[in-house]
This record gives structure tokens, sequence and C-alpha cells, in this order.
């Protein structure tokens, strides 16, 4: 069945949010939506790099799949995505360092985030051609940015509430993103 | 003479917290009145058990120590009452019990209590149970039945963890038609049937499984909104914004479209926005965030229930703007006097009631200039920006 | 300056970038290796396992097969035997011809798709050449909501809905009917899929999925099914 | 009732309207009795405090100056009373830590007229001359401010002013002493402005007074009529509708004009001076006498006082001599708040004297002092009736929270704590009971003192 | 080093016992979240899984080991990151070869173990400083630890989402499933449960710890 660009985005954003539904990129959603203002620029990051690794994945795909090679996919996308982020980190720091000092100590932390190898896998498994590839890396980055900025928000408002010592830290994060998660059920058939 | 020395002002309104709830609480009670009337004994008996089991729970949490507020609050109260009126009447009791156990555990206990909590506690047990029991959340029973009030819908008295009886079933036997445990909006969604105005206001005329009376709520809510116990921007924004969204589309397309009453009166959205989304801590305080959120509710509403797979979407659009709220409250601070652009200006507002007089001079014409800042001495200086 | 001195320090207890390589070319052959024994050590049990997976699926929802034999049929309108590992030109689609222990046609098993409440549901149905039927169908992939999307394949009312009736036009290029799915209680029509109450979208998706597949398939199909009739 | 203001011209954006319990507002001025000894503060107005010119055993005149100064934001003061300066040393003060004063014992057998000032004839003289004569009265801003009145009415030389503002809107509770003088002193108050007016240069000067208080505009309507058009300019009152802190002056130059003052800025920014209407009236019946500022008119009220009034006392009369008087002494008094139930001070000591900047004295009875108290304090609930009611337009419930947390530099700096000017409304109206205002009111004093030692460690 | 030469049994099963218990994986250290909550419908998926990681785990953290002389530090992140990639591939293939139900069911969650920050962080922070022996033991507690964390939240929710536990009906057939539990929130849920109840018991520890302090000083 084909799914016109616009049904992988919406998928991706909201139906099957990446985080909420899909349980990708979960370390820095939880590590890093502490604050809203590292938040915004982690979840900009991310989805920068998941169109990076999109593009590359599917390049790399094409040649793999040409050579019958595919056995060796797996390991081709993991290394070169620690490379595309190496790489990208390298031509900010030179090019816009602006946006080097802004989203700079993110890019590592970005290479050992399941949702961009889950991106490129997902996208290779659904066999999405070119445009849904890259709405699809959009759709899942933006998706992650949105949630990533609602937790954000919401666990500055709990930095002002008495929350019971017990429930602070991974429980209480856990539990308010089952929260969202029954919450963002209802965008379930979304796009459909 | 003993003086006691304390902190001005010395005075303080009446209304406390408890003044507040207890409002909402007896403003509640005449919709569950007609809501016991329209289904009978089980609505009855799933009202006493969602509300138990909600106060249960907060006097569990609040003798544990983990929140803030107790029982004598009415909070608990409130919470039990919306949920037990969110759910189908003849849920079963035990999943009502859970559900209102949910609502306080996961809604309210775990942020600390009243005022801490962020998403409305009703809400969290609602979807709860809409997520772990969509089969018995989606069959409604039918109203006025006959004999609704000697005998219970067989639904209701499941036993605990096991599965209810059929009511599909039940309802052959009562020679009752399938369709009439679908609530109007889940007949539009998935049969293509709307229902007429009247039936979803009054819900008199037959036996359709419509939640509580709309025109009651409003009436309810229109009360608590003159006697300020809920602010009246938050309803409107809603309701507006709703309309507006179904009047557009069904403007572009009547076919695919219901009519815009359809739209408000039928599922839970006068319930949700009267009642649900005005919860106060889990909306904004500002006033412009009022709209906002008031407005993302509405529009969210009219998405889901028409592009997503659900036939109902307030209870999600409201979860959703309650995660929004922190954010909207953020963006939407309101302007403190004297930092408007107006008053950069130093130009007349607009609504001023009184007209300058007729001697008045312009700042020009009085060849007024601004003097440098004069700190008083013991004004605070504003903190040095780093 | 101080700067520079440590770094002329630091300098020797680099790594020369010729180890680095060799290092890196050392592990890597190494992985390598243990990459392709495993996939070749691997290779026939998965294969295996794979035809037996799909003819699990195959034989439940064509029961009276008893082996089965891949087909492409090709978007000309060709017919094609499916070789181990191949994989699918585009626009071909893949069906499976079951056939009796006699080696005669008893059925045919098609995927198809459609937008089911959360996700695709993917089904395998059968379609019987004697009787321009389907007979059935099993679900491949969904993540439909349990207790309420399962009931397509529970729920008695619905499955008595089958056999279907899916016949060709006169002139073989289409369905004479479209496959529908209609409001619970309303079905008049052979072709008419009568809807679970409660369960709509995913009842209304399994005839989506069937007729849009079958309005492709069954076209291509048609003119081989002399040479489909036995076994090859 | 708030809905419906929405939909009708508003004085000014938010506020609240607190019950009035104006339970003098009919009853005339009555004149205190001396009291056996007066203690004057040095310190009682906003600025330095100014320098003692009597000595301990010194007989001194009521009207007689006893302290002077010259620096330009500070005040003489003048003996209250005839008799003998019995001490010059610290004494207690209203905020509680003791302060210098000059105690004078008053002559048992004195007239207690005033005796030293003369006539003068202010009529041409120019306006430094002028703001010289106001200088010497001691007048500071009788609404409770206490800023030195000569400063506010001069204007800085590269700005000018065309209107004289005249508070008259008693917005607190209790209080009365502004309306009795504006009813029964219309026409020094007549007076009073059209000095103020040349002292500035004003062209107009307009009453503002609360729409609860028609007697007084027509009082001050006929006191008009009686002194014939002003060579000054046009002078004239208007009524604003009855709403708490109408009073500010920010309020209330809103509510007339509907003109925002830009933060930070003062009336004569945009041209205007604001000036209390009882130190308007006390100015005009100091000034042609050329008397000094010895006395006050203060409203001593509460449901703790037995005989309620508008009484003139003479500064520095203790709190202890004036409640007897008022007959606290039989009802069981809890509370004395000086100025009102809303932003006044709770007094430290029954021995503390009346200063000038004192305009109620409200004694509250143990029972209505513990209803709010006993009450449980919530978590903000965020009814946002806070946010409704701030006259500023800051977020109370916002800042509450963070105060809660001791986030203090969060406050200042993203939610303009500092334009805060702790009218109460937030803690009047909380459902919660937080005492919102008294967290903010320590919120700033750390924020001051943090600026303060940055500014030093800085240098 | 001659500490670690000198192990007895006991330094081993402590080496051992820090994966299972003191830094349990996930419900201390919070790691390898995507796995946990996406697989874990059920107890055999979970188990499943968390035999997988170990595999990949043990695997990894031996080589690692044993080339972590050779590996120079410059490049060891990639170097890590091959080495656990290669044995993903074979354990992929592996689960395929085994049941092509398990490998469905888990779906991409098996190529995903690559980024489980678990296994890296294992690699960077203890193989590359031990030798084998000990990384291999510590790698197994790891591996146990993490097991042991997704079979207890599959377990929950294989439970009280279906009522079966292994497949195997504990409640009958008119058990009514809580759907929610096998559903992405009932994940979040489980596991947030679970923190809770370990923060609870170690208040609860800690407090009974400080009362028997006291009453040991008392007497």
């Amino acid at each position: 069945m084909h799914e016109s660009a616009a049904q992988v985005f919406i998928n991706a954003f909201l139906a099957n949010n990446f985080v909420l539904a899909m349980f990708l990129g979960l370390c820095p959603f939880i590590g890093v939506s502490g604050k809203l203002e590292t938040a915004a620029p982690m979840g900009a990051a991310t989805t920068f790099v998941m169109l990076v690794a999109s593009l590359c994945a599917y390049g790399l795909n094409l040649l793999l799949a040409y050579f019958n090679l595919e056995f060796l996919r797996l390991i081709a996308y993991i290394v070169i995505i620690a490379s595309a982020v190496q790489l990208v980190e390298m031509v900010l720091k030179k090019y816009s360092p602006g946006l080097f000092r802004a989203l700079g100590i993110y890019l590592p932390l970005i290479t050992t985030n399941c949702a961009v190898l889950g991106v490129a896998l997902f996208q290779t498994a659904r066999e999405y051609d070119f445009v849904q590839s890259v709405t699809f890396a959009v759709g899942a980055g933006a998706g992650f940015t949105l949630a990533i900025i609602l937790m954000a928000s919401v666990r500055e408002r709990l930095q002002l509430s008495d929350v019971p010592s017990v429930a602070q830290g991974a429980a209480l994060s856990f539990m308010l993103a089952g929260i969202l998660s029954l919450a963002f059920m209802g965008f379930a058939g979304l796009g459909g | 003479m003993a003086i006691e020395i304390r902190s001005a002002p010395h005075i303080k309104t009446p209304v406390s917290v408890e003044t507040i709830m207890r409002h909402v609480v007896w403003s509640l009670l005449p919709i569950c009145a007609f809501f016991v009337y329209q289904y009978g004994l089980s609505a009855l008996a799933s009202i006493l058990v969602v509300t138990g089991s909600c106060l249960a729970a907060e006097r569990l949490f609040a003798a544990t120590g983990t929140q803030s507020g107790d029982i004598r609050d009415w909070s608990a109260v409130i919470t039990g009452l919306l949920l037990a009126l969110s759910l189908p009447p003849a849920f079963p009791l035990w999943m009502g019990a859970v559900a209102g156990f949910v609502a306080i555990a996961l809604g309210k206990a775990l942020f600390g209590g009243i005022g801490f909590n962020v998403f409305n506690p009703a809400l969290v047990g609602r979807a709860f149970a809409q997520a772990a029991f969509p089969q018995a959340i989606a069959s409604y029973s039918p109203s006025f039945l006959p004999g609704r009030f000697t005998e219970f819908v067989p639904t209701s008295l499941a036993w605990p963890l096991m599965q209810p009886a059929d009511l599909m079933l039940w309802l052959k036997d009562k020679q009752l038609d399938a369709l009439a445990a679908a609530t109007p909006l889940a007949k539009w969604k998935f049969e293509g049937v709307l229902a007429g105005a009247e039936e979803l206001v009054t819900s008199l005329s037959g036996h359709m499984a419509v939640g509580p009376s709309p025109a009651l709520i409003l009436v309810c809510g229109i009360y608590l909104a003159f006697r300020r116990f809920l602010d009246w921007r938050i309803p409107a924004a809603i309701l507006g914004s709703a309309g507006l969204t179904a009047w557009l589309l069904f403007a572009l397309s009547p076919d695919r479209f219901p009519n815009p009453f359809f739209m408000l009166f039928s599922g839970g959205l006068i319930l949700g926005a009267v009642y649900m989304a005005t919860d106060m801590a889990t909306s904004p305080v500002t006033p412009k965030g009022m709209w906002l959120y008031g407005g993302l509710i509405g529009l969210l509403t009219v998405i889901i229930r028409y592009y997503s797979g659900l036939p109902e979407g307030v209870m999600y659009a409201i979860l959703l703007a309650n995660a929004a709220t922190p954010l909207i409250e953020k963006v939407t601070q309101p302007t403190p006097f004297g930092k408007s652009a107006l008053a950069r200006l130093g130009q007349a507002k607009r609504g001023a009631s009184y007209p300058l007089h007729p001697g008045y001079i312009s700042r020009e014409d009085a060849g007024a200039v601004t003097p440098k800042k004069r700190f008083l001495p013991n004004k605070p200086k504003h903190p040095p920006k780093e | 300056m101080s700067c520079g001195m440590n770094n002329t320090q630091t300098l020797p207890q680099m790594t020369p970038a010729v180890a680095m390589i060799r290092t890196l070319g050392l592990i890597a052959a190494l992985c390598g290796v243990i990459i392709v024994a495993a996939y070749q050590g691997t290779y026939d049990a998965v294969q295996e396992n794979k035809r037996i997976a799909v003819e699990r699926a195959v034989f439940k929802v064509v029961p009276a097969a008893k082996s089965i034999v891949e087909y492409f049929a090709l978007a000309d309108g060709k017919l094609e035997k499916v070789g181990a590992g191949e994989t699918a030109q585009s626009g071909a689609i893949k069906f499976y011809a079951g056939y009796d222990k006699d080696g005669r046609l008893v059925g045919i098993a098609a995927e198809g798709a459609a937008k089911g409440y959360a996700d695709t549901v993917r089904i395998l149905f059968a379609w019987e050449p004697a009787t321009q039927q389907v007979p059935g169908f099993g679900v491949v992939s969904s993540r439909e909501t349990p207790g309420i999307g399962d009931k397509i394949v529970l729920d008695k009312n619905f499955l008595a809905n089958f056999p279907l009736e899916a016949r060709l036009r006169a002139d073989g290029q289409a369905l004479a009917h479209e496959i529908q799915t209609v409001k619970h209680g309303s079905k008049a029509n052979p072709w008419e899929i009568d809807a679970i109450a409660g369960a709509t979208i995913t009842s209304r998706a399994v005839g989506k999925a069937i007729n849009d597949a079958a309005q492709i398939l069954l076209p291509r199909i048609r003119p081989h099914l002399d040479t489909l009739k036995e076994k090859p | 009732m708030k809905l419906l203001s929405y939909f009708r011209g508003e004085a000014f954006q938010r506020g609240v309207h607190p019950p009035s319990c104006k339970l003098t507002a009919d009853t005339k001025i009555r004149r205190l009795p001396f009291p056996p000894q007066v203690i004057v503060p040095l310190s009682q107005h906003i600025g330095k405090p100014p320098r003692p010119v009597v000595k301990v055993g010194q007989e001194v005149v009521r009207g007689q100056p006893i302290a002077r100064t010259d620096d330009w934001l500070s005040v003489p003061h003048h003996a209250p009373v005839t008799g003998v300066v019995e001490f010059v040393g610290l004494r207690p003060g209203m905020r509680g830590p003791w302060i210098d004063s000059i105690v004078i014992r008053a002559h048992p057998g004195a007239t207690q007229e005033d005796l030293w000032g003369q006539p003068q004839d202010l009529s041409d003289t120019t306006r430094d001359a002028l703001l010289q004569a106001i200088w010497d009265t001691g007048m500071v801003g009788l609404g409770g401010a206490a800023f030195p009145t000569h400063a506010k009415l001069t204007v800085p030389k590269q700005a000018k002013v065309h209107t004289l503002v005249v508070n008259g809107c008693e917005c607190e509770p209790y209080l009365t002493c502004d309306h009795r003088v504006m009813v029964e002193q219309a026409d020094a108050l007549i007076v009073g402005i059209r000095y103020a007016m040349r002292a500035t240069g004003a062209v107009r000067a307009i009453v503002g007074i609360e729409d609860n208080k028609p007697d007084a505009a027509a009082a001050i309507g006929a006191a008009l009529q009686r002194s014939g058009p002003a060579p000054e300019g046009d002078i004239h009152a208007e009524l604003v509708p009855t709403k708490y802190p109408q009073g500010s002056e920010k309020m209330l130059i809103m509510a007339l004009f509907g003109v925002e003052i830009p933060a930070g800025g003062l009336p004569v920014s945009i041209g205007m001076v604001v000036n209390n209407v009882g130190t308007l009236a006390a100015l005009g019946q100091l000034l042609p006498r050329g008397r000094g500022l010895t006395e006050r008119v203060v409203t001593i009220t509460g449901p703790g006082v037995a005989r309620p009034g508008d009484y003139i006392v003479p500064l520095g009369t203790p709190l202890r001599f004036i409640l007897d008087y008022a007959g606290a002494k039989d009802v069981e008094a809890r509370q004395v708040i000086l100025g009102g139930p809303m932003m006044g001070q709770a007094a430290a000591s029954l021995n503390v004297p009346v200063t000038k900047g004192i305009s109620g004295v409200l004694v509250l009875r143990g029972d209505e002092a513990m209803r709010h108290e006993d009450r449980k304090i919530y978590p903000c609930i965020k009814c946002a009736e806070c946010v409704e009611s701030c006259p500023m337009g800051l977020n109370p419930s916002t800042l509450g929270m963070l105060a809660a947390k001791r986030e203090y530099d969060l406050m200042g700096e993203r939610y303009h704590l500092g334009e805060c000017f702790e009218c109460g409304c937030c803690s009047y109206v909380c459902p919660a009971n937080i005492p919102l205002v008294q967290q903010f009111r320590v919120a700033k004093q750390i924020l001051r003192e943090k600026a303060a030692a940055e500014k030093a460690t800085a240098k | 080093m001659s500490i670690v030469m000198s192990a007895t049994t006991t330094d081993r099963w402590d080496e051992f016992m820090e994966g299972v218990w003191r830094q349990n994986p996930l419900f201390v250290m919070v790691l390898g979240l995507c796995p946990a909550l996406a697989v874990t419908v059920s107890a055999i998926n979970a188990l499943s899984m968390g035999l997988a990681t170990a595999f990949v785990l043990t695997c990894s953290a031996l080589l690692v080991s044993l080339l972590r002389r050779m590996i120079p530090k410059e490049v060891r992140i990639a170097t890590y990151i091959v080495i656990i990639a290669t044995f993903v591939t074979v354990v992929d293939y592996l689960i395929q070869a085994i049941s092509l139900a398990l490998y469905d069911a888990l779906g991409a969650f098996i190529q995903l173990i690559v980024v489980n920050c678990m296994i890296l962080g294992r690699a960077e922070a203890h193989a590359s400083k031990n030798p084998p022996g000990i990384a291999v033991i510590n790698a197994l507690g790891m591996s146990a630890g993490f097991a042991i964390g997704l079979f207890a939240l599959g377990a929950v929710r294989e439970i009280l989402g279906a009522g079966t536990l292994f497949g195997i009906s504990l409640f009958g057939s008119g058990f009514q499933p809580w759907v929610v539990m096998v559903l992405p929130p009932g994940g979040f849920f489980v596991l947030g449960m679970w923190l809770l109840v370990f923060a609870a018991w170690g208040r609860w520890r800690q407090r009974r710890q400080a009362r028997q302090a006291e009453a040991t000083r008392h007497a």
C-alpha cells in the first residue's frame, strides 16, 4: 500500500510518534528533558541528524542492494551514521560556529540515539522511496521534538511542585511519558 | 493588651479552596441526578462506586503523606463525579473502581496532590480506562429504558477482573436494535447516521445513548461562571473554536461532515469544555493563555473526531492541551503595567473610561520631555543583566 | 605558549596513523569474517523457516492444499515462478498456488493490505478459482487494539461472511461486484461484508484489503488459470 | 461581577473590590486631646532624617522647629506640643527597630495653640520661594508614602508639568480621613491645590474621587463655586469607579486619562504630578499662616475600637494613648495596624507614636484576625484570581510558586518582580490562602541585598 | 592487578552480582530503555530479548577485552560500535534461524540492540580495562540483571494485559485483559511503577537501617 508523503509525515509525527508510541530515542527523551532550554535544541539537532542519516541510509541501501550485500546493512548503517554525525559536527564547527555552539554538545549524544538508527532501519524495512524517506525522517524528528518539548515544559513546571520524594526522578518521568502516551493515543489512525 | 504582628494584607476574601470545590460539587449534583434519571440504577451505582473509589484513593495517599490536601477539600469528589459522568452508565463497577483509583494515583498523588497535578485526574482515569478496557467503554447503554430503576444493566455487575456480560445479547432480549448501544458520534463515524438536534440536547425522545444532558451542563456552567468558580473564557474558546472549525468544514463539504450543532452537542464536548478543561490546576492562569488553550482543545477535538480512528476526541484534546499548558503559560505571560507598547508610546489606551478634559494639553503641546529615570532611594533597582 | 608546549608533549603519545588503520582493518576483517560465517551458517535454516512460515499461513487459508508453488503475476500479464531468494520486480504481485496431493489446483492465496485503526492491516486471503469465492483469510500483521481489532478472526458473525463472492466480470478486467464492507446488520449480497459493531474500522480494512488486491491480481491470473491447474 | 465588568468600561484593568467597611464616613473630624508625652521620630519620611536642634531640658513651643535639615530629600520637624524636651535618643519605631526620636513632655497647663508661625503672603513669590516655604512646613505626603512634598512638587529641569492630579481615592477599606478632609476642609484643599499648581506650573488640576464618596465631590464642587475661577488654571473634580488600588498614582492616572505610565517612570514623565488631598488641604491651612506640620487627621477605626472616628492627632502621640481614648481597651484587640488593612503595617508595639505618614489606626479583634489565619494554606490551585487582580499585570501565581522554591533570580529577571508595589490584591483574593505579597516582600528584599552586594564587589 | 589474578570465587560472585543487583542496568542505571519497553509485551519476548542482548554483550565484552591492548584510544568508540554491530547481525540471523515468529515479534528492536547504551557503556567502562575472564563475568552479570529487568516488565505486562504468563492462562477464560498494558502507555506505567517500588523499598530499608543504628547506639 502506497502512503502519500503527508500520511508518512503525520504517522511519524503524531499517530506513531517515535518516542511515545515506538519507544525510540528514550534515553535522550528522559535524560535531556529537564529543561526547555536544552530540550528544544536537542530536538532540533536530532531532527537534523535524522535527516542526514535518512539520506545516507537511502543511498547506502541502494548500493548494498546493488551488490547483494544486505547482510552488511546494520553495520554499514551504524558506521555511516556515526561518521555522518562526525562530519556534520566538523562542517558546522567550521562554517557555522554559532549553530555548532548551540547544538555541539548534543551531537555526540545523538550517535547512540536509537531513534536515528530507527529512522534508517524502518525506512528500509518499509521500502520507502526517496520522498517518503525524507518526510519520514522529518516527521520522526518533529515528533521527537514535540514530545521532548512537551515533556520538558511539564517537568519544568514540576520543579515547582511538591512531587512526593519517592516518585522524583526517573519514575516520575516514565509515568509522565505514560500519560503523554495515553494522550497521544487519540491520534491513532490519524492520516489514514 | 497583647497584639500580634502580621504582614499586610490583613483582610482576606471569604472564598477558599473548599468554597470553590464545594460549589463545583453542588453544581454537578443536578447533572448527576438527571444522569441517574436517564440511566437508572446502574448509573447511580456507577457514580457511587467511582466517587467512593476516588475518595478512598485520596484518603490513602493523603495518609501515606505522598500528597497534599485530603478528602475534606472536596476535590476528589469532583474527580469522582466527573469520571463517573464521562464513563458509560453501565460501565462494569469494578472497572469504574479501577479507573477512579488510577485517576487519583496517576493523575494527582503522583504529582503531589491538589494544585500540582499536570493533567486533569478524571481524564487520566478515563483515558486509562479507555486504553485498558476499550470494549467495555465503547458499549453505551441506551437511556430511558423501561425498568431502569428496578434492575441493573448486567454489564454493571461483572465480577472483578472478569469480562462483563455481552450488552448486545441483553439488548436483543429487550428487543432493541444493537445500534442503540452506540453513542451518536460512533453512529455517525462508523454508520453514517446523524442524530437529530433535540435528541442530542434532551435525549428525551428515544433510547439514545447520549451522556449527561448538555443543556443542563451549560446551565450549571453558566451559574459557576457567574459565581466566578470557573473561568468563562475557556469554555467560550473551546466551543468557539470547535464550532468554527466544524462550521468551516461543513461549509466546504456538507456531505462529508456533520453540521456544527451536532459537533458541539454530541459526545462529551460540552461536559469537557465546561467542567474538565476548566480544571484550574491544569489550565493556564494567563487570560491570553486561556484563549489559546481553549482554541487548541476545540481544534484538536474536531481533528481527532473527523480524521483519527476514534469517534470521540475531547478527552485526548484536553489531555494534550493539559500537557501543553506550561508551555502556553510561558509564552503568554501578561504584560506588566507600563510595559505595553502603548505605554511606551505614551498614548491613550482604547477603552479609557474617562475622556480627557477639553482643556487637555497633549504631551507635545506641553513640551513634556521624559526626564532621566529617577529612582526613589528604597526602590529596588532591576537586577543587572548578565 | 604553554598551550603549544602541551601539544608537543602530548603528540608523541598519539598512535601513528598507520597503526590505527592497521588495527581498524584487522578488526573490520575479523568482524567481516564473523558476519559472513553467521550469514552462511544460518542461511539454510532461515530459508527453511521462511518456507515453513509461508506454507503454514497458506495451508491455513487453503486447507485443502498439500503443497504450494510461488508465482509472480507480472505487470505485463505474464506469470513467473519464483526461484529461491528472488525478489519482486516493480509491479509484480506475489501469490501462492495451493495444490492438493494429486497436484490439482485447489486455491490461490495472496496478500492484501489496508489502513486499519492503528496501522496497516496485512492479511493473506484465499481465492478458489472453481467457485470464484474467497473462502477465508488470515492475518499476517496487525497492530489493531487487542480485544477489538482481533475480532476479525474471532467474531463468529464476521467469519460467517465467508465464503465471499469475488466473481470476475465477463471481460475479466475487474470484479463483477466490488467487495464492500457494509454497516453491521445490513449485508444483502454475497459480495458484501457485514461489519463488526464496535470494530467497524478493522472490518472495513479487511474488505478493502481483499478488494484492492483482488481487483489487480485476479484479472492477471485469469488468463493463466489453465496452466496453473496442474502442479508444474 | 467580573463577567459584567468586562463589557463595561473599566477604571483600570484588574484590581479587587474588598468590602469597604467605612465605619466613620459620616462622623465629623474630632480633636484628640494632647497626650502627656509625645515622641517625634526623626525619620518619619522617605529620605534622610533631619538633625535635632533642641537639647534635653529645653523648653519648646508648639510649632517650633525641633529638627532641621539641609538635605533636599528630607524635611524639618516641628514641636507638636508646648513642653520640655525630655529625651533625645533611641525609642521604639513602628517597624520594630528603635530609631532616633525626640521626646517632649507636654506642659499640663499650656494652651497648645500654635504660637510659632507668622502669616505670610505668598501670592506673588517665585516658584523657588514657594517650594522653600513648602519645605519649611515639613510637609510630606500624608497619604501614606510620606515622600517630602516639596521634592514631589519640584519639576525636574528638562520636564514640564501640565496637570496636577489630586488623589482623593481613599481606596483602602476602613480609612475615611481623606474623605472627611474633602468634605470638611474643601476650601483649604482648593487653596492647597492652587499653591501646588503654582509650584509645579500645572495649568489644570483634577481631583479624582471614587464614586462611593459623592458627598466629597459635592463639597469640592461647592468650594470651587465659592472660590471662583482660579488664576492658576482650571480645577475640577472627577468621579472614578470604586476599586482597589485606585489610590496608587499609576492606577488613578490610568482611570482618569487611560494613560499608562511607562514602567520605571514617574507621572512627571507624562507631564503630571499626583498629590494626596490630605497633603494639599494641610498645605492650604499651613502655608498662609507660615506654620509647620504638627498634627494630622487619622482614622481610628476597626471592629476593635468602641468609638471609631476621624481624629486630629498631634504628631508623636503614642498609640496606647490613642487607643485608650478611642476605647480599644475593653474589647479584645489583637492586631493594631498602621494604615489600611490592605497595605498597612502591623504596629510592633503600642508605644510607637503616630507619624506624618500614618493615615489610620485599624484595630482588629482576635476573632476577626484569626478567621483567615486559621484557614489552611493550600498549594496554588492556579485559579488565576491573582492574575486577574494584579493591577500591575504580573503573574503572582507563578511568582508565588517560584518564591516557594526560592527561585528569586528568576522572579526578578523573567517575571518582573520589581514592578510589584505590594498592594496586596493577590494575597487578598487567594483562595488557597497563600501569603503571596508577603513572599514577594521577602524576595524583593533578598534581590535588593544581592544587587547591593554585587555592586559592592564590582567596586 | 594481583588482586584480580587471585580472584576467588566470592570475588567473581560479587562481580557477577554487581550487574544483577547493585548496578542493575534497567532499574538502577535506567539504560537500554527502547527494548525494555518495546518488546516486553510478553514474558517470552522479554526473555528472548534478554538472551539476545546477553549474547551481544558477552561476546563483545570478550572481544573488546581480548583486543583491549591493540585498540588505539582515538578510534576506540568506532571499534566498539563495529564489534557490537557484528554480533548484533549475528544474533539477528540466529533468531531468524531459530524462530521466525519470535523474529517478527521482536521486530526491528533486535537490530536496535546496537545502540543500546548499556553495551557500549560496558565496553567502554569495563571490558576495555579488564582481562577477559573478569569482563565476561561482569557482562554476564549485567546481562542477567538486564534480563531480570526485562522479565519483570514482561511478566507484569503479560499477566495484566493478557491474563497469561508464558502463554499459560492464569485466570481462566473469563478474565478481562487490561489492554493498556500491552500498549505503549502500559510500558511506561509498568516501568515507572517498578522504579517506584524500588524507590519505596530503598526508602524503607534506609529508614530501618537508621533505626537499627539508633538502637545499637542506645544499647
